[in-house]
């Protein structure tokens, strides 16, 4: 884009500027801090504390990435699972054939998630709404025959993929799992900070209103359109990198599991998908949540309660926990 | 290979008999969704409630599907309008964008699928009537009872559907809510009223198509999600609000699913059904039969 | 700023309640007192698709742990279980054995039901370096050649040519011998390994593959598959499949009335109440594997007891009315626990396992060898078929004679009828 | 260079196997007033969104400024230099009215950067600058019209296409609205008014075309263009 969006004075857009730096620097700060603090805790509680850090913080990074697009821009991803399946076995595709370590598996299943994110945004060029929600669940439904049907990678059957031994100054391999993670997640965060108060972010929320009006001021839709589901399709991909090596075991059904699908849309939605703490805080909500119900109540009612939490959020807070914060703040003026 | 003019048209005859089965699962659809804009996802959900009170009334009072179907019609209308009030007061009031309808029903599915999980557990469950494993031979052409009863009842249902909607007043306001809500006030009737009788509508053949769901095959909780999928897929090939497209479209599923198992593997088949629904929302938004 | 502040504040608040809720509830004696119970920990599935069997297994391990602390326990201590449920998702377990481990700190850990939970588990256990006794894992020790590892499903060291191998050979010693076979399953692990053993086995006993293709999980017609099977005439039809398509395969044989001279094989579900029930008289003459069926030459002792109690219980709690299949080997891997720690005389996991790869164990599920990778020496994979099944009652099915064993010979109880489809 | 700021030439859209437009041609000076009107279904909207861009013509081509976007996206000819207000408005709901207008302030580039008074001047200008923090939603059906014309104008246009502008407004507020026309046309900005409110048509533009059933019938002096017979036969009416 040819233009310099720094020349515009309007006051709240170089506030915005400012106010993004230092955002982006307490972000970067807390996840850093939250890493030390894993280590600290995690040599005290055990390994558990990793492998539950890990879980959770996959789901903030996930409910990130789905918002850059869906909550900002309003197109929503039904095949979430299909982006992170697609991280996933990109790790161990590069496994079999090179070797390849975590640190070059992230970045590539990025790229490639975030190819497959481009092709859906030329989706949306036609699909509005249903439609193309329908559409990114008819794609993870044919990535899934893909993959089954690609016996290269397990196919049908699945693939064990053993971890390598750990090395450097981590404890154990959950340990830098855990904190892989969380900078990854951190990271997600402040690319959804930059997006959302950027020009992107400005624009996003404009063709959310209304497409057709937000052309004619000007707003180049399908590049900002291409530009949400590449960086929303990268940040799921990255999210499903580590998992054979947290999993050990992959075959379709873990990797395009549904209950991926539905907390990486619950947990924006609940958190509320209008600001980037939104999800931030439906993940640790939800996530937290489901960790403790899972080894204390442990019976079907753990599930029960995502789809209770959901349909109570957006039947009486439709606007999320964000909506609701902002709602008490205004009651308080 | 060992392809012969018998089994292909074995497999023509099942793939149609089992989109007849898939028109009764989509036919809601078409009605909640294509019609009303109601993203009704829980449609499956309803399906499986269907299914398991099928199961329920054979095996505690003896009752046959045949008539539980009928009843489950029956109960469906007759709830239907308290469900849509309900998604009226909570959702649709509000006009917000179909993402929070969606996020609801995505709930509702869910509720309803652990509902049945903790009621009746995990294991399948099937129907034992011994009318279901007759086969009826035609020729080289064998037809099951299995799947020809749903086709018959489906394609009954269907033609129910369509004659309300275009021979009596209420349904002719409802094909016109799906045109234009403002029109239907100007001829005096409440768009209200009509959304109502159709989302009932679409309830009662979802709880049918669940009771043909069990006479077909073996059913548990969580396997009314594969249906999420393919129902909206035949819903959107029929060009999304027609009741003739949508069976046309699911026979057109149903016959390139059997083609593909009967030419190619069976392993292949959802590849073609989401392929052919990729393809057309990337080409043809409206529709195979859209205009 | 001091609007970011406050956001800020929020999110390291969180995380704080993160860290708080993560460990709450979590403080345990650090050491348990003798008197304490032996505490055994395990995720196993009580939800979703694999909870029919996970509560069977279970139910099958409450009754061993009934069974001996009546008897007045281990080492002089009760027993007592520690489980979550895994949800049949194998994205829990690491989670549930690190806080087994670490948090809960179990003095013993057994796996729950199928491969992909007990592949989940595995780096947990081998980097805690504890003994892992575990239930129907198909394989799961092949890559990681973990030493403490040591699984029940007696596929013996290479599973994925057992299920068809009592197949096979009671073809082949059928005259004339047959000279085609199809091959057909789900597309999924299980069959995908059994199909694989087939192919090998069939290839070995000189059999033309004539068929030999995969069909998706949750295909609904199975006419159109089955027809296809019988245009090419194929002699032996060969299916591995799970349970709602082993219900359909069965049906589609039937309704289009296919004639070999065998059906069946690697069909995972006919084991089960459920899908015995479900199909009654269809069964007859469908061949298939299984691990135990009440037949006069597998007569273990306990094992009608044991089958009497899980009965009589399992009618209570909703779970599988027979119980042959998973639970008494649930059973059995707790009798293996208990005598290795017997003779070993303490929790200690590196003499347990020493122990148990040396020992062998009499149990329900008759007496158990275990090979270097865990797996038990000597597979005792049955072929069976059903016969003379009358209606829909599940009661026939306790009964000699219905689920009569064609193989291995050791084990034989009757001759097959053949062929299938008369 | 034309002395035309746009040109367009045998405009054809179908839709279907329905001809909307049948080559309809269109010439504008800059600067220059010009009323658009037809009956309902006539094909009005549907020339408007070719020339903005919301639809791409079958046949026919359109010139604005010398270059050619026949064929290219709305956005693009936001940018060089064409604006519109909608039928129906549709005000960005998410957002407050300031950043209504900061939308196109923001995404379309300018020769000399914009004041860093410009939003409040343009607010001022549509009289919301007190509303300015408010949402679309609380505001009123003139307001929004206001706010329609409001980011148009923060487009920094050339051509202003006004469709329906005053559709259910009162007498007084039309003249509103028509005030607020004449001052951004005075600045030099063309603009095509689409209008079923004759007597604001009448009033406003310096020459009047006609659309029937796709096809222009008449094209001239307004009270000429109104004389003319099939006009009257086919708009005002039998």
């Amino acid at each position: 884009m040819n233009m310099d969006h720094t020349t515009v004075t309007s006051g709240v857009t170089q506030t915005d500027k400012r106010r993004r730096r230092t955002t982006e620097l307490m972000i970067a700060a807390a996840g850093i801090l939250l890493s030390l603090l894993l280590i600290v805790v995690g040599r005290t509680y055990g390994d558990y504390f990793y492998v539950a850090s890990y879980v959770v913080l996959q789901f903030v990074l996930l409910a990130t990435a789905w918002n850059v697009l869906g909550g900002y821009s309003g197109y929503v991803n039904f095949g979430s699972a299909g982006f992170f399946a697609v991280g996933c076995y990109t790790t161990i595709l590069l496994g079999k054939l090179f070797d390849a370590p975590l640190a070059v598996c992230v970045p590539a299943a990025g790229i490639v998630a975030g190819l497959i994110g481009l092709g859906t945004g030329y989706l949306s060029l036609r699909l509005r709404g249903v439609f193309f929600s329908i559409a990114t669940l008819a794609l993870a439904v044919m990535l899934q025959t893909l993959i089954v049907n690609w016996s290269y990678v397990g196919g049908a059957r699945g693939v064990y993929v053993l971890r390598p031994d750990t090395s450097g100054p981590f404890d154990s391999y959950v340990q830098l799992l855990a904190i892989v993670m969380c900078l990854m997640a951190t990271a997600a965060v402040i690319v959804a900070v930059v997006v959302e108060r950027s020009w992107i972010g400005f624009g996003l929320a404009a063709l959310r209103d209304d497409e057709t009006a937000a052309e004619a001021a000007g707003v180049p839709s399908l590049r900002l359109k291409l530009i949400a589901t590449t960086l929303s399709g990268f940040l799921m991909g990255v999210a499903g990198a580590p998992f054979p090596y947290y999993i050990t075991y992959v075959d379709p059904a873990s990797a395009f599991s549904l209950a991926i699908a539905i907390n990486t849309i619950a947990m924006p939605l609940i958190g509320g998908t209008a600001t980037w703490w939104g999800p931030v805080v439906g993940a640790l909500l939800l996530g937290i949540t489901q960790q403790v119900l899972t080894v204390t109540i442990s019976s079907a009612a753990n599930l029960l309660i995502v789809g209770v939490l959901l349909v109570i959020f957006v039947a009486v807070a439709p606007n999320g926990i964000v909506g609701l914060v902002r709602k008490f703040r205004e009651s308080r003026r | 290979m060992y392809v012969t003019w018998d089994l292909m048209a074995n497999a023509i005859v099942a793939g149609i008999l089992l989109g007849g089965f898939y028109a009764a699962v989509a036919v809601g659809v078409t009605i909640a969704f294509g019609m009303l804009d109601i993203v009704n996802i829980a449609h499956p959900a309803v399906m499986m409630i269907g299914a398991f009170l099928a199961y329920l009334a054979l095996n505690t009072f003896g009752i046959d599907p045949m008539i539980t179907m009928v009843i489950l019609a029956g109960v469906g209308l007759a709830i239907g309008p308290f469900l849509y009030r309900g998604y009226h007061a909570l959702i649709e009031k509000r006009g917000d964008e179909s993402l929070q309808g969606l996020a609801f029903f995505f709930g509702i599915l869910f509720i309803v699928e652990i509902g049945l999980v903790m009621t009746f557990g995990v294991d399948y469950r099937a129907l034992e009537l011994s009318y279901l494993s007759k086969t009826f031979e035609l020729g080289a052409v064998s037809i099951p009872a299995r799947m020809l009863i749903p086709f018959v009842v489906a394609m009954i249902m269907c033609g129910l559907c369509y004659a309300y909607l275009f021979y009596t007043f209420t349904g002719r306001t409802i094909l016109a809510v799906a045109q234009d809500v403002e029109a239907v006030r100007l001829i005096g009737a409440d768009p209200q009223r009509s959304k109502s009788v159709a989302f009932s509508i679409a309830i009662a053949t979802g709880l049918v198509a669940g009771v043909l769901l069990i006479l077909i095959q073996p059913v548990e909780p969580s396997i009314g999600r594969e249906f999420i999928g393919r129902a909206f897929a035949v819903c959107v090939l029929g060009g999304i609000a027609s009741i003739t497209g949508t069976v046309t479209a699911a026979m057109i599923l149903g016959v390139a699913e059997t083609l593909t198992a009967s030419l190619i593997g069976p392993s292949w088949s959802p590849a073609i059904s989401f392929g052919l629904l990729l393809l057309t929302l990337a080409f043809r938004p409206s529709g195979i039969f859209g205009r | 700023m001091s609007k970011n502040d406050f956001t800020i504040n929020r999110r390291e608040a969180l995380a704080g309640i993160a860290t708080a809720a993560l460990t709450a509830g979590s403080i345990v004696p650090a050491s348990a007192q003798t008197q304490q119970p032996i505490r055994i920990g395990m995720g196993m599935a009580m939800t979703g698709g694999l909870a029919a069997l996970g509560k069977s297994a279970l139910l099958g391990m409450q009754i061993w742990k009934d069974d001996l602390n009546a008897r007045g326990g281990l080492l002089g201590r009760k027993v007592e279980f520690v489980t979550y449920d895994d949800q049949s998702s194998p994205a829990v377990v690491p989670g549930i054995y690190s806080k087994l481990i670490d948090i809960d700190k179990v003095d013993l850990v057994v796996s729950g039901y199928a491969t992909n939970q007990i592949a989940a588990a595995m780096p947990t256990i081998m980097q805690k370096k504890r003994l892992f006794m575990t239930l129907f894992g198909l394989a799961a020790n092949d890559q990681f050649k973990y030493d403490r590892y040591f699984q029940m499903q007696p596929n013996g060291p290479d599973a994925r040519m057992e299920f068809s191998r009592g197949y096979i050979e009671t073809a082949m010693a059928m005259n004339p011998k047959p000279k085609t076979i199809a091959l057909v399953g789900a597309d999924a692990e299980f069959p995908n390994i059994a199909l694989d053993g087939a192919r090998e086995n069939a290839k070995k006993a000189g059999l033309k593959i004539v068929y030999d293709k995969m069909y998706p999980p949750n295909t609904i017609d199975f006419g159109t598959i089955v027809r296809s099977i019988k245009a090419t005439e194929a002699e032996l039809v060969f299916v591995a499949s799970y349970p709602p398509d082993s219900a359909g395969m069965v049906r589609a044989a039937r309704e289009v009335g296919l004639k070999s001279r065998m059906f069946g094989g690697g069909m995972i579900g006919l084991q089960s109440a459920a899908l015995k029930t479900q199909l009654g008289p269809l069964l007859n003459g469908v061949v298939g594997y299984d691990l135990y069926v009440p037949e006069p030459t597998l007569k273990f002792p306990g094992i009608e007891e044991f089958l009497k109690k899980y009965q009589a219980e399992a009618a209570k709690q909703g779970v599988d009315p027979l119980g042959f299949y998973i639970a008494p080997f649930a059973y059995a891997e707790m009798q293996v626990l208990e005598q290795a720690i017997v003779a070993v005389g303490s929790l200690d996991e590196a003499k347990l396992a020493q122990h148990i790869h040396k020992a062998s164990f009499d149990t329900v599920a008759g007496t158990i060898k275990f090979q270097e990778r865990g797996e038990w020496a000597e597979p005792r994979v049955l072929l069976v078929q059903y016969q003379g099944v009358t209606g829909n009652d599940v009661e026939q099915f306790k009964q000699t004679g219905r689920q009569v064993i064609l193989h291995p010979p050791k084990y034989k109880s009757g001759d097959i009828k053949a062929p299938f489809g008369d | 260079m034309s002395e035309f700021i746009l040109s367009a030439k045998g405009i054809t859209k179908r839709f279907g196997g329905f001809t909307a437009l049948k080559g309809v041609d269109f010439e504008m000076a800059p600067g220059e007033r010009v009323g658009l009107i037809g009956p309902n279904g006539s094909g009005k909207s549907t020339f408007v969104n070719c020339l903005a861009g919301a639809l791409t013509p079958d046949e026919g081509s359109i010139v604005f400024r010398g270059d050619d976007i026949t064929t290219l996206p709305s956005w693009k000819r936001a940018r060089a230099g064409i604006a519109r207000s909608f039928q129906i408005p549709r005000p960005f709901k998410g957002l407050t009215v300031r950043q209504n207008i900061e939308v196109p302030l923001l995404f379309i580039p300018r020769e000399n950067a914009p004041k860093a008074d410009e939003v409040d001047r343009i607010l001022a200008s549509i009289g919301l600058l007190e509303k300015a923090d408010a949402s679309p939603k609380s505001l009123s059906q003139v307001e929004l019209r206001k706010l329609e014309l409001g980011r148009a104008l923060a487009a920094h246009p050339r051509l202003l296409i006004a469709d329906e502008a005053m559709a259910g407004l009162s007498d007084g507020e039309v003249v509103e609205i028509v005030e607020l026309l004449n001052r951004l046309n005075e600045s030099g900005i063309a603009i095509i008014m689409i209008e079923h409110i004759m007597k604001a048509v009448l009033a406003f533009s310096e020459r009047v075309i006609v659309i029937v059933a796709g096809e222009k019938i008449a094209d001239g002096e307004p009270h000429e263009v109104m004389k003319h017979p099939e006009v009257e036969r086919a708009y005002l009416g039998q």
